[in-house]
């Protein structure tokens, strides 16, 4: 096994074309700061209580959990509005929640319910938030790539200046449908911005053993593309480099790829015995762990107690426990559901 | 009503569609300065700019989910395959994103639009560019299929089609781009899910769609020599498929043969048969026959060709033994 | 005889061909170093190492086009896909290129290969991950499908499919990957393109395949209790399909329900009612039901689910229906 | 219209990596020279034919015509032996009749007959002759990229040494199925050469339409991959880079992208009225033959002289009439060939 690199605070690594400087995204008040922390920590907790749900059996089929990852879907988020669409794969229970699914209809939906967000049609691997431009939930790898580039096309063809954020793993840079959407993203001038999730692994296989180049930023180089990588533990960090290619993308309607270097701390699906990596390699990320690092950056700055954010972590705790309670309370469909929501 | 081409209803469909709502837009190889291979899209860029007529690489994967996903956003895409054929370099990006999105985000996700293009054999234009893929999209749920076989029909359901709120297949062929028939003046729609009887008759039900109507009617006419009267019934919708109409017609007519380009095994006519024994069982006086193309893939030489798409000889046939 | 799990069978026969024939080889995705998602390769990577035995990025139609070039050289690859739902990205490579590149050729060309993997519904995979493809892919002339229920079979059918010189799709499923049944000692074959007849009955003939065969056993105990005789026929082989065993099963018993997991349009089922209402015409004392998945995308909670997919209690009321 | 680069004689005019040193490819002799301008005047001559052929109605359906092309075929062919397997699209006349394929069959096989190198069956899109190791003629865009990479594949599982040359247009650098094939090329380390027959057009559209950056040898950087651009109405430059990328790909069996850059001066098909470009940019690349120059240059060399060359091509002349008319006194296939050839 290749040693996989530790986050260094370096945050940009490389790009394939100067970044523009755009200058710093603008600062954030200290509620919605707190508002980012309090999302990465009900993620981790809903993960946990997943975790435990899928061990107990409440949950069927995949369950495919973000912990270590956080600092990518806050990060990201939080450099662009809620009126941005964004899609992304299956690992997406934290996309969902942050962009406004409650944890009650979140876990209704792993337990099959019909107060799931999507009425238990779905499951793990399709939150939808359309509400909040949350566009999904795509089980087929690499999928949703193409998918991404029609709603960033979309806003453009209606002159709306937004950008669409479009989340993918590091596995699925070797679809077709990928290299497709590069090419045509790059030559329509479309204001897509793919998110590699780079955690190191596709299901078992390490990054080296499926990518000719390990770096996948890189793969924007045969479109002439705006390509970065970056770190992706520190939630500023990840917010600054895509408040930079959002702005980018809505000043020239360029995509880019955003290749963030993160972690994930659990096995790919459930039932993964994760023999293809050490203890060791899962220790040493977890200490670089995207919601302690936010957690002491919000302490150090002074403007929150320790005491006042112990709180608001209690809150959460109490939220997901009481949301997995009402979640599990929740009905099943009527099996009459089976026939609607096909036709519209 | 005057006549026109086929292929200029298409146009004329396009064109009305696009100047009623502006989030319509083509999307395609070559639809765009060449004016579409079959010159399906003549004079869009002129009238629309190429905005809304998009010129597309060879990316059939990457520009038919670029349309669902601009589907999704609310626009009203219409995605030309060159070929039907080429469809399946896309095939996922079809059953699985604009089939099914809907379903899987619980009813929050409409997929407004329509793909569209040339299918079938016929043109020595091979194995691979010849398929008729109306049996295959239409195993799955979540998509429409309609399959026009003429000029009136096709811009009566196209246009009903880009109106429709989900993904819809209109299945041309290259063999009708050319034919002209009659169509209604003025602003219309054909309804989606009704079929149209083409004939009435009484010895027996053919029932039939897209370029095989025309073979039909041709063998109509030498089967009403030998005294035969068939009832016609152009489907033109393959899913949702009118069933009634059908089943009354079969319950009049007591036979059934179906004639359709899908190939034998699973193909159109199977669903067909398949429904018909079971709600018309004790109207039957024969077996229900069905002429298709042939259980092989298409060969090139036309001297080959024209035997593996249902042709009026065999069309004869296969009613001579169902009324004997 | 030693009763085995059917993914051991599925192990065992790659296993034992690959030592057989160098040429030989496995590729997909987690086959090697995972041991396959579902462990039907176990062991494998560590017998044949990694030149036969290859571990592949998520590049479906990446590395099914290198296998299907790898077998127009003269090499016997196995594909798998970690489901066959996924194969719908590589669709055109399976029904263009291993389809009809022989054809095309003019008979130049061979292609040995096979491709396998899981398929259907019922794990709470959801839409995506759930077809079960085998009407979808037997529409194709140049294909061969086969879809086998037990651990006999599935390692008796893939080992005559990898010795067999054409594209042929060996569709598993996960629910039976688990299950136990009684394997024959030594090297045999089971031969592509015959049905076995799982129970003689007088009453009805069931025709079925794959994971539907234990549901069907299952419901035909209970059709016992109520003194209906079934006899239950499993296709095992979808394309070729073998219609003699078919047509005299119902010859015999008059009446025939249609079982398996494709969806209701154009189906597995639509092929057989269709072939054996022409053929067994006066034989029938009843119309042929059908019992498919639903018309529907397949949802994701279980309390749905199960009732998507054929299942005992739709089986008896079909059977009841048809015997009444 | 972009003005389109015509030849300079440079040959190579770009790589992504040094192109290595293998030196000089070995000299021709003076008969597989003047072979290889056969191959090529036949070529022409068959094509022409061919046009003809078509406008008086004996050729149905597609008829992709390689005039102006010619010396991608010999020059790429020329620098690897008859074992080493080769792929290409559907403007595979060439390619076909270079790899063996008698004139006569390969017309019966345009006008459907029974006696048409594959039988009737494929017709024009569809040569392929595999006793010279020719695996077609492919009609999808891009299909045939992962074949060529299973072709090459073999025949280093069976340890032979080999290198597989596929062919594609400009416009099939735009399907998926290459991207995932050149990604698994490079990390399987596969001794494939694609070879992108740039002609500036995909059938109407021009480069610069389809393909975000116009050099398609750069597709190659998106996965740290050999990529060269080359002209290519050179013979002889073709040939010396073609034999590099062969011999890298032999002894280190490393793929390449070999983007060479040609023209082709018919429509697309033979129905298109090619409203896409101007008379003015055809006749300018007209003026750079590929057949013309390898004559010229056969000339200058001296070890042939025009009155041979002459009776060459006067040899050649006769066999395209000869074949043709052969071809049209064959038999059509019977009907009961339909059923043949599916199964093996
Ligand atoms: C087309 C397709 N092939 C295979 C799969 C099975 N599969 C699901 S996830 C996965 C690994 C993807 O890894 P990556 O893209 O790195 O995302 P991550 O799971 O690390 O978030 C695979 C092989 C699939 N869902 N779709
Ligand atoms: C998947 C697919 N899409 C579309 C087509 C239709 N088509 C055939 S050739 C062609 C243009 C290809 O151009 P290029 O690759 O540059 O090759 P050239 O014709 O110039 O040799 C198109 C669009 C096809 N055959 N396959
Ligand atoms: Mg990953
Ligand atoms: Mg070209």
């Amino acid at each position: 096994m290749t040693q996989k690199p530790l986050p260094t605070g370096a945050g940009v690594l490389a790009t394939t074309q100067p970044l523009p400087d755009y200058g710093k995204a603008p600062e954030l008040s200290r509620e919605e700061r707190l508002r980012w922390y309090r999302l990465m920590f009900l993620t981790r907790k809903f993960e946990e209580r997943s975790y435990q749900s899928y061990q107990t059996g409440l949950i069927g089929g995949f369950c495919h959990l973000y912990n270590g990852q956080e600092a990518v879907a806050a990060g990201t988020f939080a450099a662009i509005t809620d009126a941005d669409p964004v899609i992304t794969a299956y690992r997406d229970h934290a996309h969902g929640l942050m962009r406004g699914i409650r944890p009650g209809p979140a876990f209704a939906e792993l337990y099959g319910r019909a107060t799931g967000v999507v009425k238990g049609k779905g499951g793990s691997m399709h939150y939808f938030n359309v509400d909040k431009q949350m566009y999904g939930g795509h089980g087929i790898v690499g999928g949703q790539t193409a998918l991404g580039l029609g709603l960033a096309f979309a806003t453009k063809y209606l002159g709306e200046k937004k950008v669409c954020f479009c989340y993918m793993g590091d596995g699925a840079v070797n679809q077709g449908a990928f290299h497709e959407s590069l090419n045509l993203a790059q030559l329509m001038k479309i204001p897509v911005i793919y998110v590699i999730e780079n955690n190191m692994y596709s299901m078992g296989t390490a990054v080296e053993r499926h990518s000719a180049p390990v770096e996948l930023y890189k793969r924007a180089l045969g479109y002439d593309m705006m390509g970065v990588r970056a770190e992706a533990q520190d939630f500023d960090l990840v917010r600054q480099v895509s408040w930079t290619l959002a702005e980018r993308a809505r000043k020239e309607n360029m995509p880019a790829i955003l290749e963030l270097m993160t972690y994930r701390y659990r096995g790919h699906s459930m039932s993964d015995p994760q023999y293809y990596r050490s203890k060791d390699e899962v220790e040493e990320y977890r200490k670089h762990d995207p919601v302690e690092i936010l957690r002491g950056r919000i302490l150090s700055e002074g403007t929150v107690s320790e005491k006042d954010l112990d709180k608001l972590e209690d809150e959460v705790r109490k939220e997901v426990q009481e949301s997995h309670e009402w979640a599990l309370a929740s009905p099943y469909p009527a099996q009459s559901e089976i026939y609607t929501d096909i036709y519209a | 009503m005057a006549k026109i081409a086929y292929r200029d209803a298409v146009r004329d469909a396009m064109s009305e569609e696009m100047t009623r709502d502006s989030r319509v837009f083509l999307i395609g190889e070559e639809v765009a300065q060449y004016n579409g291979a079959y010159k399906c899209s003549k004079g869009l860029l002129d009238k629309f700019g190429p905005d809304r007529v998009i010129d597309s690489p060879i990316s059939e994967a990457g520009f038919a989910g670029l349309a669902i996903g601009a589907a999704m956003y609310g626009l009203r895409p219409i995605v030309e395959f060159m070929t039907f054929s080429f469809s399946f370099v896309a095939f996922d990006q079809i059953v699985n994103n604009a089939a099914q999105i809907r379903y899987m985000s619980g009813g929050q996700i409409k997929i407004p639009m329509v793909f569209r293009g040339n299918s079938g054999g016929g043109h020595q234009i091979g194995a691979t560019h010849s398929h008729a893929p109306e049996n295959i999209y239409a195993t799955f749920p979540g998509l429409k299929v309609v399959v026009p076989a003429f000029a009136a029909d096709v811009k009566g359901l196209l246009k009903s089609a880009i109106r429709d709120d989900n993904p819809i297949l209109v299945i041309e062929n290259e063999a009708l781009y050319g034919r002209e028939s009659e169509v209604p003046d003025g602003d219309y729609l054909t309804p989606i899910g009704k079929a149209n009887i083409l004939q009435e008759g009484t010895d027996v039900t053919i029932v039939t769609h897209g370029r095989s109507c025309w073979t039909v009617l041709e063998a109509a006419q030498e089967l009403h020599k030998m005294g035969i009267r068939a009832e016609i019934i152009d489907l033109r919708s393959i899913k949702p498929l009118d069933w009634p109409t059908v089943f009354a017609s079969v319950r009049k007519t007591h036979n059934l043969v179906c004639v359709d380009e899908t190939k034998p095994f699973c193909g159109v006519s199977a669903q067909v048969a398949a429904e018909v024994q079971r709600a018309c069982f004790d109207h039957l006086d024969a077996p229900i026959l069905r002429v298709t193309s042939v259980e092989a893939p298409m060969p090139f030489s036309s001297a080959l060709e024209d035997e593996c798409i249902p042709n009026v000889a065999r069309i004869i046939e296969a009613v001579k033994q169902v009324v004997a």
